[in-house]
């Protein structure tokens, strides 16, 4: 389908491009049954920063007031990018894991279902 | 024209005004509920409603032009037929 | 109420919202002023309207005029919503008496049949004058920038309707309400060659899709024109045959023209004092539709008024040519 | 013409309207139709003949300015009196205030913008009866702004986070909801404007607003609210009378036109939909006393009475608006779900926010029987404990938008309220994001008009929300302080914890009740409280 208006050509800016980032790119996170966080995050990243260091310097300054995030055992933990299932390599960057700008990324903990047995 | 059966209704501000227009309507819509909520009447009824000028003037004492319900009005639902005398809402489908 | 006495000496902790404080200064403000300054959106908007893809939603660049802030546009009559639809609904409640007296009395169904056939002829159709009139100051409404002139165009929109149904009461009381009248009327707006110039520059004008461009034209030039002709000039001649029956109806229409002139005034000023670009601007707008006007003009003046009426047309034409010196332009109607 | 002697002929309302109205308009020659209503054909619809167009109110000026006049004059004789009795004090408590702070922050702004579309609907159409119907709902809608703008002024005086609002309309992250609503609206074509917002938004959905919401106002003793709103929505009613009338026009216009119009009502009702969460957690959340839960009344204006629209519709061969199932799935959750959220970003309102007390949960429960205990209790519970030990739950990243309704992607699958709802799209190599298949499926029609929405968190990635004046490359710059002033909120003073918040704590000086009437003793006992 496409937009009808009154002259052929008509397009909106691409408002959120990479390059409007000033060298970051954008990644959105979710925990999964942890609707403490009532939304998934949106973050600037640099896409050379290693996946690793987002677990462990950038995670925990979301995710850190859950009591089920210091449980986390991470060899366990599944990922999904754009809804596909995905294996991050720790040491590989955000760029090289084939994370690309405004990708959606689930987190889920087996074991770890949040709070109340209501995913809270 | 088929007669409906879905709801329609009109809900009026609850004031001194309103108070012999809500009486016409319930007088002469005898299937029709009237609903009470803070500051607000709603009237529900089956399939159609009717405000009769000649009733609310009986009810008033002087003259009634329906469309002074404008002033009191809050909402209404329904598809709505308004002339000198009757202000109608119904459905047309079942 | 209890509450009321205890609460009595609360001083308040700001007196009116920080936009109107930051152009009057934190003072009580007027319901004109808080209703008025700043409430139309004027950043961060979302999306390429599919009517006009080069502009945003709301953009400064639907005139050629600039202004560094639109709200200098100030309404003298200070009419927000409330003080309009009531102070309206007062004089439609004089209008409505004047009118029952008129049909009471047969003000005007008691003229003899070739009168109110020149009333037929002369001024009902303007009721399609206005309707233009309607759509011009519509797209006032629709495009032009900040709430200081769109609301008291928007009001315009809707006074021209009610003059447009006013005149169409006038057909009626001369028709004893057949609405043959209006037929005739429409007829000759369509058809008749005395009122073809002025349907072609209403038109035209109609086509124009700058919206300061539209509101001189209008408001400043086609008003002044049509108002003076019509209500003015071919009225005094009406009544110096029939007597006063006609001035009595007409008197809404003359009222309300003398009340919109200085809204009209008080939005031409500031656009023309601002700058030298926006003066010549706006002085060859107001020359280019006073020539259209003028002459589309000419025949129906005539046509009503005969020999007379080119004298009449000149006389308005030269207060109109005073009107634009008092707003900062030159009067070049001596050339025109 | 008729002789004199004949006396004049008694003219019925239909006939008045008719000779004053009809064929005002003519058929010009001198310039091209085209050339005068350069809008009216891009979006596919037919029309073959305007004067079929039926205004079931057939108001002329005169009838207009006489009622108009007479409402006006009744309202504001009741904010002087509400101005004068100092009113504002005279409300339930000051939660209730925290409530007019969303409508003179969101609501005005968007009757300014119904205004404004109203008037390039009232300028576009070509046929004369539509048009003046559009520009009578115009200058309502301008009525409506003033009227709301007039009634608030006084608790502006009194109360904090009001006093911005225009500033706040165009710039708060959650206010690009409604704003981006109806700026989609406005710049739509004519045809599909007057559908969503006179029939789609009004029609089907306002009655939610104005009905319970403002009977609430009044339950709550906000006399000048109340007025406002009962008044405003009488014009509402002829507004909606003006939906159904261009519907069935459009329609009977042409078959072609059925396709089109059922699009549109799809999309206006879900993107009205998902606008109305807003009223939900109001009514759920922010009322003290309460007349009706967002379920209940969802229940009646929608499904009762929108259901009985939609079968009348069906004769034309309109059905429901799609995904509306979803709707009543979620009308046990959205309220709940959208206060959570507010809640962790309350650092980041422009409004403090609470949690509800055990008495307003003991509500919750008896109206939402089968999801308030389950999901929602736990959570308020346990964010109440944090509070009471001193370490409130805070969410200090900024949330992922959706592309269409901008709201965070804060709603959960509609079978399963324990996993969030995730919808992507890629277009032109770019990923979007959506809260549901209803945004997506309005974003996959009209990919190029959603890729130019200002979504606030991306702009604040982006660098540019700061004020005028700021540094954003001094050392000192912190982008998420900036972007709460340049969205005119006043960091630390008018988000934050209800208690201890200086509209609580100055209620209780001024009126010596107390600020949350559930609970009236947690101001005083306050983890931390700030300095009036």
């Amino acid at each position: 389908m496409s937009v009808n208006a009154i002259r052929p050509g008509y397009h909106g800016d691409m408002k959120d491009t990479i390059e409007k980032f000033h060298g970051n790119q954008l990644i959105n996170i979710g925990w999964d049954k942890h609707l403490m966080y009532a939304t998934p995050v949106c973050i600037p990243v640099p896409p050379q920063m290693p996946f690793g260091a987002l677990l462990q310097q950038v995670l925990p300054t979301i995710y850190g007031q859950h009591p089920d995030f210091e449980k986390i055992d991470w060899s366990v933990a599944i990922w999904s990018l754009g809804g596909e299932p995905f294996t991050p390599a720790l040491d590989k960057s955000i760029a090289d894991n084939g994370i690309t700008h405004k990708a959606s990324m689930r987190l889920r903990t087996p074991g770890l279902d949040g709070l109340a047995g209501v995913g809270f | 024209m088929s007669h409906s059966t879905q709801p329609v209704f009109i809900a009026l501000q609850a004031n001194n005004d309103t108070m012999p227009i809500v009486e016409a309507i319930l007088a002469d819509n005898p299937h029709a509920v009237a609903h009470e909520y803070p500051a607000m009447v709603k009237i529900d009824a089956p399939g159609r409603l009717v405000v009769k000028r000649e009733s609310v003037e009986e009810r008033l004492g002087r003259e009634f032009d329906l469309r002074e319900l404008q002033i009191n009005l809050i909402s209404l639902s329904g598809s709505l037929d308004e002339t000198e005398d009757e202000f109608i809402l119904q459905w047309n489908a079942a | 109420m209890t509450v009321e006495i205890r609460v009595q000496a609360v001083k308040p902790l700001r007196n009116t919202f920080g936009h109107i404080a930051r152009r009057f200064g934190d003072k009580a403000a007027s319901r004109y002023q808080e209703g008025t300054y700043d409430i139309q959106s004027e950043v961060n908007h979302h999306y390429k309207p599919l009517w006009d893809p080069e502009r945003d939603l709301y953009d400064q660049r639907r005139t050629a005029v600039v202004m560094k802030d639109w709200y200098a546009l100030k309404d003298p009559r200070q009419y927000y919503y409330g003080s309009w639809t009531i102070a309206r609904a007062k004089q439609q409640d004089a209008v409505d008496r004047q009118m029952e007296f008129a049909e009471k009395k047969e003000l005007l169904r008691s003229l003899p049949e070739a009168a109110r056939k020149a009333i037929v002829f002369a001024l009902v159709p303007l009721r399609h004058f206005e309707w233009g009139a309607n759509t011009n100051l519509c797209l006032v409404s629709a495009y032009g920038w900040g709430t200081a002139v769109t609301q008291a165009a928007s009001m315009a929109t809707m006074d021209r309707l009610g003059m447009a149904q006013h005149i169409s009461r006038l057909g009626l009381l001369a028709d004893g309400n057949s609405g043959e009248s209006l037929v005739q009327a429409k007829h000759f707006w369509t058809d008749h060659s005395d009122w073809q110039p002025l349907r072609r520059e209403v038109e035209n004008l109609m086509a124009c899709r700058d919206w300061f461009e539209v509101i001189v034209a209008q408001t400043l030039i086609a008003d002044s024109l049509v108002y003076g002709l019509f209500f003015n000039q071919f009225d005094s001649k009406f009544s110096s045959e029939h007597g006063p029956g006609l001035s009595t109806v007409l008197d809404f229409l003359t009222r309300w023209h003398d009340e919109s002139n200085k809204w009209v005034d008080a939005v031409v000023k500031p656009v023309v004092a601002e700058s030298e670009s926006n003066r010549t601007q706006v002085q060859a707008w107001a020359d280019h539709w006073r020539i259209a006007f003028l002459s589309a003009l000419s025949p129906i003046a005539q046509g009503i008024m005969g020999p007379a009426g080119r004298d009449a047309l000149a006389e308005i034409n030269t207060k109109l040519g005073a009107r634009l010196v008092k707003l900062g332009l030159q009067d070049h109607g001596a050339a025109l | 013409m008729t002789t004199p002697k004949a006396p004049a002929k008694k003219l019925s309302l239909k006939e008045n309207y008719a000779l004053l109205t009809r064929d005002l308009g003519w058929k010009p020659s001198y310039q091209t139709e085209d050339a005068l209503f350069p809008a009216v054909k891009f979006e596919g619809i037919k029309i073959h003949d305007w004067d079929k167009w039926e205004d079931p109110f057939r108001l002329t000026m005169d009838a207009y300015w006489k009622y108009q006049g007479e409402k006006e004059r009744k309202l504001y004789a009741i904010i002087d009196a509400f101005q004068q009795n100092n009113g504002q004090f005279n409300v339930s408590d000051a939660r209730y205030l925290q409530a007019l702070k969303l409508f003179i922050n969101g609501v005005i702004g968007l009757e300014y913008s119904a205004h404004r579309g109203f008037n390039i609907v009232g300028r576009e159409f070509p046929g004369v009866g539509t048009r003046i119907a559009a520009q009578m709902q115009a200058i309502d809608e301008l009525r409506h702004a003033q009227t709301q703008i007039h009634a608030l002024s006084h608790y502006n005086k009194y109360f904090a986070g009001m006093a911005e609002f225009p500033h706040q309309f165009d710039r708060t992250w959650y206010l690009s909801i409604p704003k981006s609503f109806f700026e989609d609206a406005i710049t739509s074509g004519p045809f599909e404007y007057i559908i969503a917002i006179c029939f789609s938004f009004e029609y089907v959905l306002t009655n939610l607003v104005f009905m319970p919401w403002m009977s609430g106002a009044a339950y709550n003793g906000d006399m000048s609210t109340v007025s406002f709103g009962f008044s405003a929505q009488s014009d509402e009613a002829r507004h909606m009378t003006l939906g159904i009338e261009v519907i069935k026009f459009l329609l009977e216009q042409d078959p072609a036109n059925v396709t089109i119009v059922q699009g549109w009502i799809d999309k206006w009702f879900w993107r009205g939909y998902r606008l109305l969460t807003l009223i939900a957690a109001m009514m759920d959340y922010m009322l003290p006393k309460r007349v009706m839960s967002w379920s209940e009344a969802w229940d009646i204006y929608f499904e009762q009475n929108g259901g009985a629209l939609f079968a009348d519709l069906a004769r034309y061969g309109i059905r429901m608006p799609k995904h509306w199932e979803v709707t009543v799935k979620e009308k046990g959750h959205v309220s709940h779900q959208l206060w959570s959220t507010f809640y962790q970003f309350r650092h980041a309102a422009g409004f403090p926010v609470w949690l509800p007390t055990p008495e307003e949960m003991d509500w919750m429960s008896l109206k939402y029987p089968e999801t308030f205990d389950k999901y929602y209790r736990p959570r308020y519970e346990h964010w109440a404990e944090l509070e009471r030990q001193g370490k409130p739950f805070v969410n200090a990243t900024l949330p992922q938008l959706c592309q269409t309704c901008q709201w965070p992607l804060l709603f959960t699958e509609a079978d399963d309220p324990t996993e969030i709802c995730y919808r992507e799209g890629s277009y032109l190599g770019e990923k979007f994001h959506f809260c549901s298949d209803g945004c997506k499926d309005i974003f996959s029609k009209e990919p190029e008009k959603f890729v130019h929405a200002h979504l606030p968190v991306h702009q604040i990635y982006q660098g540019n929300y700061f004020n005028a004046g700021v540094n954003p490359t001094a050392p000192d710059f912190n982008p998420l302080v900036e972007a709460l002033k340049y969205m005119g909120i006043n960091p630390g003073v008018d988000g934050g914890d209800f208690a201890g918040h200086i509209d609580a704590m100055n209620w209780e000086l001024w009126t010596k009740r107390p600020a949350n009437m559930h609970a009236p003793t947690t101001p005083n006992t306050a983890p931390e409280r700030k300095s009036a």
